[in-house]
This record gives C-alpha cells, structure tokens and sequence, in this order.
C-alpha cells in the first residue's frame, strides 16, 4: 500500500516535473491516439451510418459481425499486423514496422469496429425518427448520411471518446509491432507495462495516473466544445 | 355521384379479379386491390380508387381508419400486401416521390435551424436557395421572424406550418398531406388554404387528410371517405355534405361513434 | 492423491517468462505433484515483477535468475535462503545476413564491439530483467555506450524475451537470449546464434522460499519441499533429462550451492 | 506469411478436436467474461441511466469523469487490484489474488465505466422524450429508471456487447491479477499472450480465431434473442 | 367583462410591483408577474391569472403566443425566470402535480402496449389495475380493441385518445390539456368532451387549450386569451364569442394574421 501513496506523489513529481522523457512519451501517445481514433471515426462513422440506413441481404450478418469485432484482442490485433508488416510479410517494404505508423493502424484496426458498432446503433436509433421523411424527400445515401451525422453529433461524440479511451488504454497491439523501443515507439502504456514488469508498481501507477489524467484533459476539452456547441445551436 | 357508387362497386368487387378499367392509362393516379396487413391485422382491405384529374381530393374518416396508412402506401413508403398503385402507369418509386410531397401527420424536422430545414430540402432539389428567397417563402407562411431558430423548439403549430412551406417550397407536382392544419391557429389555418388554392391553380394535385369538416367543406372538391381500411364513399364535395351517400360518413359527419 | 486434497495444497511459485516458455515447468511440475500431492501453480513475470510480488508475499517460493537482487533479496531478509538450481548459458542471436560480421565468434566482447562500430540493429530488453542486466554488463565490458545510442540502432524494447526475440526477428536485429528460450522459441525467422560459449554468458538460476517470518501465509513447508526436491537428486535429474529436438536446455548444478 | 495459412489450420484444428485443455481455457474466459460484464451491467446500466436522468450539482463532472474512466489502462486496473489483493494489501485476507474471482474484478472495473458512459447517452436520448412525461407523472427515480433501461433495451443491447467484447479481449489486466496460472487462471488472452511470448505465432493466431468465434457466437445469440423479442414487441 | 378588464388591468401593471390580490389564500391558482424567457425571447411576458373557482377554462391565443409554455409553467415543468404561479397558496412541485395531470400537445407513450402505457401511469398513484378495470377505462375512449398493441403504432387520433384516457384514469384534481382533441375524429371529440364534462362535474379544474372555437364554444365556461406572451384577454365564454372585449381575440377569431 505504500506503493499507492507513492504513486501520487511520483505523478505529481513527475508532472510537475515535465520530465523531458515523459513529454516525449505522453507527446507519442497522444499523437497516436489522435491519428488512430481520427481514422478510426473517418472510416467508422459514415460505415455506421451507412449500416443503420441502408437495408440489404447480408446486412444483419454486418451488423453482428461488427459488434462481434468490439472484441477483437488486441495482442490478436498486433500480430495480424506484425505478419503483414514484418520483413518477411507482404508489406515489409514499407520499413512500418516499430514505427508510431504501424501502432496507429493496430490502434485504428481495434477501434475502426467500436466506432461502426456504437454509431450503427446510435444512428439507427435517429433514423427511426428520420428514415420516412428522408425517403419522401428521396435523399440520396450520401446526403442522408451525413445529415444524420450531423444530426447525432452531440451523441456521436461519446461514442468517439469510447474509441479514444480504448486506443489510448491500449496496450497489448502496440506493443507488438510498435515494440515500446526507448525513443521511438515507448508510449505511455508500454511503459507502464514495462514498469511493471520491472517491479516498479510505483512508477507505473504513478504513469498510470498521469496517462488518466491527459485522459481526463481531452474529455474536458470535448465536453467543453460538446456544450458550447449545443448551447449555441438552442440558445 | 355516379363516380362515387361506380367506386364504391369497385370496391366491394375486391375478392374478385379486379377488371382492368379502360381510364387506368390515362389517370394521374389508379388505385386497384389495394391491401396493406400486418401480422396482426388488415390496416387497408382493398381499396380501389381513381383519381383522375386534378381536384383537390380531401380523405377523411375516422380514427384508425387507415388513412395514414394509405397516403403512405401512395406516395411509396409503405410496400402493399397485394394490389397496385399506378402514377401515371407506374408505381411509386423514388422518382414519383420527387415529384412529390408529403406533410406527415406528426412534423419531422431535422436538429437545425428553421432556415437549415428548408435549405436541406431545396438543396436535394437543386432548387435556389439565396437566404432572401428562402426568407421569402417562409414569409409566405408567417415564419420570418423564426428563420434562425432551432426548428425542433418551435410550438406545435409552427413546426407544422414548418413542414408545409417546406413541402410546397419543393413545388411538387402531388401534395399529401396528413392532417396539416390540425394544431393551427384560424389564421393560420386560412393563409395555409389560400397556399393550398394557389398550388392547385397552378396544376398541383392534392390529397389532404382532415378531420375538420368546415375545412373539408371549403376547400374539398373531391371526398374519399375511407373506414376501417375500405372505401365507404366517394362523391364531389357539394353532394357528400348534403347528401352523403354512406351511412358510415352521414355517422361521421353527425359525431356518431364508428367502429 | 486425492484431487480435493490436491486442490487445497497448492504453492504459488514467482518466476520468469523465460523459465515458463522453455516448457520445462510444463515436464517437471507434474513430476513433483504426482510424488507429493502439492500443486504448483506458476506466476511467470518480469525478474523485477516476480521480486516485488514475491516482496508482498504473493508467492511462496522464487525461482528467477538474476543472482545480485536475489541475494538482495535474501539479504533484505524477504527471502530465507538461496539454493542454486541450474544453468544455462546466454547466447547473442541475430540476422542470417549478419551485417556486423561476428558469426561464429565465441568472443561478446568483440561482437559487441563490431555491432556497435556497424551499427547494426540491436534489440535489448530494456526492462531490467536478469537477462537484460546481463547484456547491459557485457556492454560495460566491451566499452560501449548504449544509451547515446538508444533509439537509433540500439533499441530498447522493454519487454521479455519472447517479445524481445519476435521484435529482433521482424526488424533483423541482433538480440541477447537465454539459450533455453531460444530453443524453444517459434519464431526465430531469419535469426540464428552468432556468439556463443564466451564464460562471461554464463547464466544461473536460483530457487529462494520467501520468508514466513514476513508473511504469515507463505507455505513454507511446502515451498521447502518443492525447493528441496528441485535440488534434490529428483528434481536435477528432471532438469538434466528435459530436451527440445535432442537439445539439453538447463545444467542442473545444485551441489555447487553458494550463498 | 506461412503462420497464417498454419493458424486457420491449427484453429479448426484445436475446435475440431475438442482439445480438453482448449475447452478448459474457453469455459474459464467465457466464464470471467460473463460474470464481469454481469456485474459491470447490474451495476453501470442503474448509475448511467441513474446519471441520465438525475439534475445536480456536479452532474457534469461525474458524465466526464465516466467518460474518461472508458480510458482506464488495464495494466493500471490490474495493478490497483493486485495491490488491494495482495497479500501485503488490505484485502489480502480474502486470498482472492490469483484466482477467478480477482479477474472478474479487475475486469469489472474495466468495463463498469463503458457500460456507464455508453448507456448514460443513450438514456438520455430518450429521457429526452420522455422526461417532461414522467415529471408530470411524477415518476419517482427508481422507477423512471427501470422504464427507461427496460424501453432502451434494444440498444442496451449493443452497449452491453460493447462491454463484452472489451472484457472477452481483454489480457492486461487478468494477467496481472490473474496470473495466467495453468488450470487455474488461464483464459484465452493470456493463453495467446504466452504463445506469442514463446514466438509461436501460429497457435497464438489459432488461439485468437477461436476467441472471435466464440465471441460471434455469443453476439449472434444476442442479436437472435433480440430480434426475437422485437418481433414479438411490434408484430 | 368586469374580471376580464381588471385583469387586463393587472397584466399591464407588471412592470411595478405586483400588490398582493386580496383573494390569493383562498383562489386554487394565483398567478403574478410570471415571466418566461431564453437568451433569444421573452416567451412568457408578465402575466398575471387567477382562477378562483372549478370552471372549465379554454386558453387560446394564436400559434406562439406560448400557450404550451404557460401550461409547463403551470404545471412546474419549467422554471419561471420571474413571478409566482401558486396553487392553494404553493408553488406547483412534485405533490402538486400528483394531484394534477397534463396531456402534452404532442403525445409521449411509453415504447409499450397501450394496456402497458395505462398500467404505468396507474401503479405510480397505486390505484387498482385489474385488466379488465384497465380494460373499462380505455373502453370509454374506444381504445378497448387496441389494448395489446403496441402504443407507438397506433395512429395519430388513437395515440391522442390513449393519452387522454391516461390523464382521466388518474382522476386528478386538474387537468391540464394542450389541444387534446387536434387529431381527433368528430365522434372522438364530443366523446371527449362528454368525458370533460363528467370529470368537471366531479369536480376536476380543466384548463384546456384548443384553436377549435366551435369546441370552445361548446365547453368554456372562462376564456383566457393569450397572445405574444401576455394575457390580452379574460372572459366568461358567453361575452367572449359575441363580445371579445381585446382587439387580439376578434382578430383571432376572424382568422386575421395576427403578429
Ligand atoms: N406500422 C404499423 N404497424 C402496425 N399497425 C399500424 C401501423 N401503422 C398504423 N397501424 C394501425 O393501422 C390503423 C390505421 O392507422 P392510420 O395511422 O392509417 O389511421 P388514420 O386513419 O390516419 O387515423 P388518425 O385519424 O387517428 O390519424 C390503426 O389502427 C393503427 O394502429
Ligand atoms: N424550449 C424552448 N426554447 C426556446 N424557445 C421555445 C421553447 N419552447 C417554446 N419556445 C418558443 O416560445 C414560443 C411559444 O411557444 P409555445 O409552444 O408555448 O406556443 P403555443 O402558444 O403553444 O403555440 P401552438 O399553438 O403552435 O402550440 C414559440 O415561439 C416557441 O418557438
Ligand atoms: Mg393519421
Ligand atoms: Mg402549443
């Protein structure tokens, strides 16, 4: 139990500390993250959508698919793409593996189902209500979908932080083909992992609570823009 | 009156193989065997209809009747168990259905401002839409000075004078409307049947369900008076308030309990 | 004996993942619940994990290989004794290609020595681990300064073996392992033993029961079975007997018992 | 390349066979699985709608404080609860570490904050409607409540498949509190996670094909139940 | 006309202090003041309103005035920005509106049965629920056949009624309607209005909110005029449909454009 207390204070050390080692690691982890829930949400929305709007043979069988995929794991996830762009995998040339690149596609795989599950269900939910003046008003897939993005932006964005807190928690993907090498791939959960593993529960507790507490700033930030956005749309 | 009994036959021939009229080519609109069921029940049980010029057409009848239903089934929203709809020989489609409009009973608005709403349905039309002509025809319906509110926070009768302008902006060839006048106040309720006249001076076609039988009275050229599914009537409109020729719509008319 | 009475005795052994993913626990624990009854359930972490849960007394016995914490450990007073158990040796693994040019030299010094001038790839645990302490020492010794060079050619995984060798393996790296690991790894792809049988890659392991005095709930009894019997003439000839593809994996050498 | 050729053979392989210890495996992951996201659910679905519902001060905090708990890092949950079940913690009494019910703890806690988060949005998309309703009925909490998880149902439905599905792939934590003991605590991820570390890539896919499987089959059971039941709702 | 004058008098008095009227202890509802408004409006500007006694009070007022917005204020749906509202000498909160009941002008039903939605709303006050009670009470809507379907499905009319028979099974001490009766079939209507009628007997205060001036007509025995917020005028029924004393109501009547 001292551990605990010590966590705190290491934290609070080392944020206040702005450990040049930390901004690096924490810098990574957010930019990885961010490229990997932003794709995640390019790919993922209009796909939810499209799922919950569209009705064809096969679709039924998509949906599930998808909310299977929810539960890919994520050390499943890291070898698929550690095959595929390992040396001797069909994209080795492109020299991505232990690249930040390679652990944004692992991230974006892990998240891309989460964000097309979640939307499929929020946007179908909006659709109920849409669907029959849509079609008397014949809107074309594209236009309706985007409408219906727009429309559910407010409920849209928890869905986005579901994927960013899975992305940014992640560990097991990235470390595989990331290979939390010092300097070039470490962010901040592969760290914690590493600490661990070193024994160092303090340490490791203590990134463990800076990581939730850079959690904690961007959910701050899209709260913030969430209500001044809503505030302004029905004032 | 002829029309309407001649109709009325029709219907009642339903189980039979319906005979092909001669008019069916021609008519705007033929309707034949129509029948739309659920697992639970039969919601329109075989109507025929025709309507073949361009009066404006009131449907009523009473609650539950199926009129929802069958302006849904017209306009292509609904697919029939069994039977046709014919719009000028074909059946609804998405192209039928832009070239027409149809005011829902309960107004659907998207999460947007008064003026977003219109824009949205002018922009699938690539219809104009400078912010002065979109304020003009809001105007139209006594909605300026709400151009830039959140369209979803507006009063009941707003929201469904709303949904009017916008189907009108869209200058369809056919307006459906669904009980359009229900939450509006009488001056409302007059500006909204002079738009009604203008459209139907200018060639528009109109169906339009209501309840109100002073509206019925003043704007109707037609009357179809549908119950529980069927065709009970259909008569010009002088002859149904006078002398309705069904028991179902002299009850009706007489705040008589149907079921 | 009976499996309910087997089920109650059971020992929670601290140890590595190099020691678990060799399968020698996997022939040799049987062994030992069959001749006793006791089940030994096997928690196989980091070195620095396996002290410290060890240190909390989640464990009863550790079983890890690097001598100084262990004997910190022991000193500490959080462990009773140390028993030496086994050997193997490290070897330096690294591509086919062998861009640094040091195949089948039997000198780390000068292997390290030519990696660091060809900067070729080199993947390091980077976690603290025995084996990584290890590798950091033969470092020391040829003179090279890693960390300057950490991120670039010389990585640091900060993980175990099994991760380490995958990432050497997918990025052609050159890697310090256990030879037992290697062994029994799967995925060695283009990777192969460049240096082997220099003294300096010795590598011992040893077997400590944590203090009861410490922890009420260690087993001592039992773990003081398990430890007895794993260098006892059983246990060592267990370990001497277990092969992959004919290969020998641990030296057993308990009657050298230091400490 | 060759691994994943290998693995779809090695997958069909180990479910064809029946294989006694790969049954063991998948019972105790379906098993802490299912118990978590029991739990997670018994608890999350109440406080999210509870959230949704309720006006107080502090209200908001708590809407982003679950939105960001979505984000926890699993190393940091199973460090927590190692350290609470230790035996040097303040539970240790309890001797659960190592065992069952200390992963479905540490999953719990993973899954408890989604289940929150997810289900707070969607009840408050229909308390949208429904609230000024119920305040004029004056419903009182607990039942305004239970009406709106029980006409939310459909879409709870794809929130609790998003809990299971991060629980189901979940390794991080269990293998910090589970320990991934043989017979005793291995569950399919650290299964995988321990084929890997031994470079046997193969058998680790192999293993993650036979997760997803069971996953999908779980997730089609729940969308056949849930059909079934809104055929029968509207039929 | 007297009360209606001084009202009108008190209304436009708001801007001072409001003086306590001599009659507020003992009036079931007191209104002083009230003020309603968003950043962007004032909905509700300053009325003043008591209703002394159980008459049946028609509140009209064109599309806008914000008669939906004073019945929530009524009711303690919303919060006034300024002013009082008390019923028996409190402001309305949770056990006030036990004792009342609102009928929303677009109706909300639980994604349940019709049998469902009415055993909800009567479990919460603990009255008796046996089926066949339920049965009978939505029997004297003529919603007996529907009982097991789902509520959402019905149509406009159906859906109107369902929530009605929901407010009038909680026999409440007011009830609070906003245009109950819009989407309703002649017989309906007077079906409901027979209901109004025996329910006022028994004592129930109705404020009912309707653009049907025939239906005012017919059931008033008050009529509060609203429009842009403010009260321009309030009546008893026979003086106001031959006499409205307000510029505001003639026009509305005579369905002039009022802004
Ligand atoms: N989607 C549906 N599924 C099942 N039943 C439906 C559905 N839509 C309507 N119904 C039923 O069909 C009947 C006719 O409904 P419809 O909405 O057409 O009535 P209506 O004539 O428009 O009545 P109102 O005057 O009340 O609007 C009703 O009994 C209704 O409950
Ligand atoms: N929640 C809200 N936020 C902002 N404006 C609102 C809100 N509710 C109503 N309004 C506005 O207040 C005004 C009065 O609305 P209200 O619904 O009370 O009108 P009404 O008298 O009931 O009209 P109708 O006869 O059309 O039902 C309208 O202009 C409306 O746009
Ligand atoms: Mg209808
Ligand atoms: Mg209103």
């Amino acid at each position: 139990m001292q551990d605990f207390g010590a966590a705190f204070g290491l934290a609070f050390h080392l944020l206040a500390g702005m450990d040049a080692e930390l901004v690096e690691i924490v810098g990574l982890s957010l930019r990885v993250t961010f490229a990997a829930v932003f794709v995640s949400c390019a790919i993922g929305l209009p796909l939810g959508a499209l799922l919950a709007v569209s009705r064809f043979p096969g679709r039924q069988v998509l949906v599930v698919l998808f909310n299977t995929l929810m539960g890919l794991p994520p050390v499943v996830v890291g070898l698929l793409v550690y095959m595929m762009l390992s040396n001797a995998g069909p994209l080795g040339v492109l020299r991505l593996l232990y690249t930040p690149s390679a652990m944004i596609i692992a991230q974006a795989i892990l998240v891309t189902p989460i964000i097309i599950a979640l939307s499929r269900q929020v946007i179908e939910d909006l659709n109920n209500e849409y669907s029959e003046q849509f079609r008397s008003l014949v809107v074309p897939f594209p236009r309706a979908i985007a409408a219906l993005l727009w429309d559910a932006r407010f409920t849209l964005v928890t869905v986005a932080l579901a994927g960013f807190g899975r992305a940014v928690a992640e560990v097991g993907a990235v470390i595989i083909v990331g290979g939390n090498i010092n300097h070039v791939t470490r962010v901040m959960t592969t760290a914690i992992a590493l600490e661990t593993s070193k024994g160092d529960l303090a340490l490791a507790l203590a990134l463990g609570l800076v990581l939730l507490i850079i959690a904690l700033g961007v959910n701050i930030a899209a709260q913030l823009l969430k209500s001044t956005a809503r505030r302004r749309a029905y004032a | 009156m002829l029309e309407a009994s001649a109709l009325r036959a029709a219907n009642h021939r339903v189980e039979e193989a319906p005979a092909p009229l001669p008019a069916a080519e021609r008519n705007p609109l033929v309707v034949r065997g129509l029948v739309f069921e659920t697992p639970r029940q039969r919601i329109i049980d075989g109507v025929d209809l025709e309507l073949p010029d361009n009066r404006l057409t009131v449907l009523m009848g009473p609650n539950g009747a199926g009129k929802s239903v069958l302006l849904r089934l017209l306009h292509g929203l609904l697919t029939p168990s069994a039977g046709t709809i014919l719009w000028n020989g074909k059946p609804p489609d998405g192209r039928t259905r832009r070239s027409q409009a149809m005011v829902f009973q309960a107004p659907v608005l998207l999460r947007r401002s008064v003026l977003s709403n219109l824009r949205f349905a002018l922009g699938l039309r690539g219809l104009g839409c400078s912010r002065r002509e979109m304020l003009s025809l809001l105007g139209m319906l006594g909605l300026e000075p709400l151009a830039d509110r959140p369209a979803r926070l507006l009063s009941g009768g707003e929201q469904q004078r709303l949904c009017l302008a916008r189907a009108l902006a869209l200058r369809p060839e056919v307006l459906l409307l669904d009980e359009p006048c229900a939450n509006l106040d009488p001056a409302s309720v007059l500006m909204i049947e002079e738009a009604l006249m203008k459209a139907r001076a200018a060639g528009t076609k109109i169906i339009l369900v209501t309840h109100d039988l002073f509206q019925a009275r003043r704007v109707a050229e037609r009357i179809v008076f549908l119950h529980r599914g069927r065709i009970a009537e259909i008569s010009p409109a002088e002859s149904f308030f006078d002398t309705a020729g069904s028991p179902e719509a002299r009850s009706y008319m007489e705040g008589r309990i149907l079921v | 004996g009976e499996p309910s009475s087997a089920a109650d005795r059971f020992i929670i052994v601290q140890s590595t993942t190099s020691t678990q993913n060799s399968g020698l626990f996997d022939v040799l624990l049987p062994k030992f619940t069959e001749e006793t009854g006791i089940e030994v359930r096997v928690i196989a972490v980091g070195t620095g994990q396996a002290i410290k849960n060890a240190t909390n007394g989640d464990g009863d016995v550790l079983f890890v290989h690097a001598k100084p914490s262990e004997e910190k450990f022991v000193a500490d007073g959080w462990g009773v004794k140390r028993f030496d158990v086994m050997y193997n040796d490290f070897v330096i693994v690294g591509p086919k290609a062998d861009p640094a040019g040091i195949k089948g030299s039997s000198d780390a010094d000068a292997a390290l020595k030519k990696i660091a001038e060809a900067k070729a790839p080199f993947a390091s645990r980077g976690d603290d681990s025995g084996t990584h302490k290890k590798e950091l020492s033969l470092w020391k010794a040829a003179g090279v300064d890693v960390k300057a060079a950490s991120g670039d050619w010389y990585r640091e995984t900060g993980s175990g073996m099994g991760a380490t060798l995958n990432a050497a393996a997918g990025m052609g790296a050159y890697a310090l392992t256990d030879r037992a690991t290697w062994i029994s790894f799967k995925n060695k792809g283009d990777l192969a033993i460049v240096t082997e049988g220099d003294d300096q890659l010795f590598n011992q392991y040893g077997v400590i029961l944590v203090n009861p005095e410490k922890h009420a709930a260690v087993k001592a009894e039992e773990g003081q079975l398990f430890i007895d019997w794993l260098i006892g003439p059983e246990g060592q000839k267990a370990i001497a007997d277990y092969r992959i593809e004919g290969q020998q994996l641990f030296f057993p050498n308990a009657h050298k018992e230091t400490n």
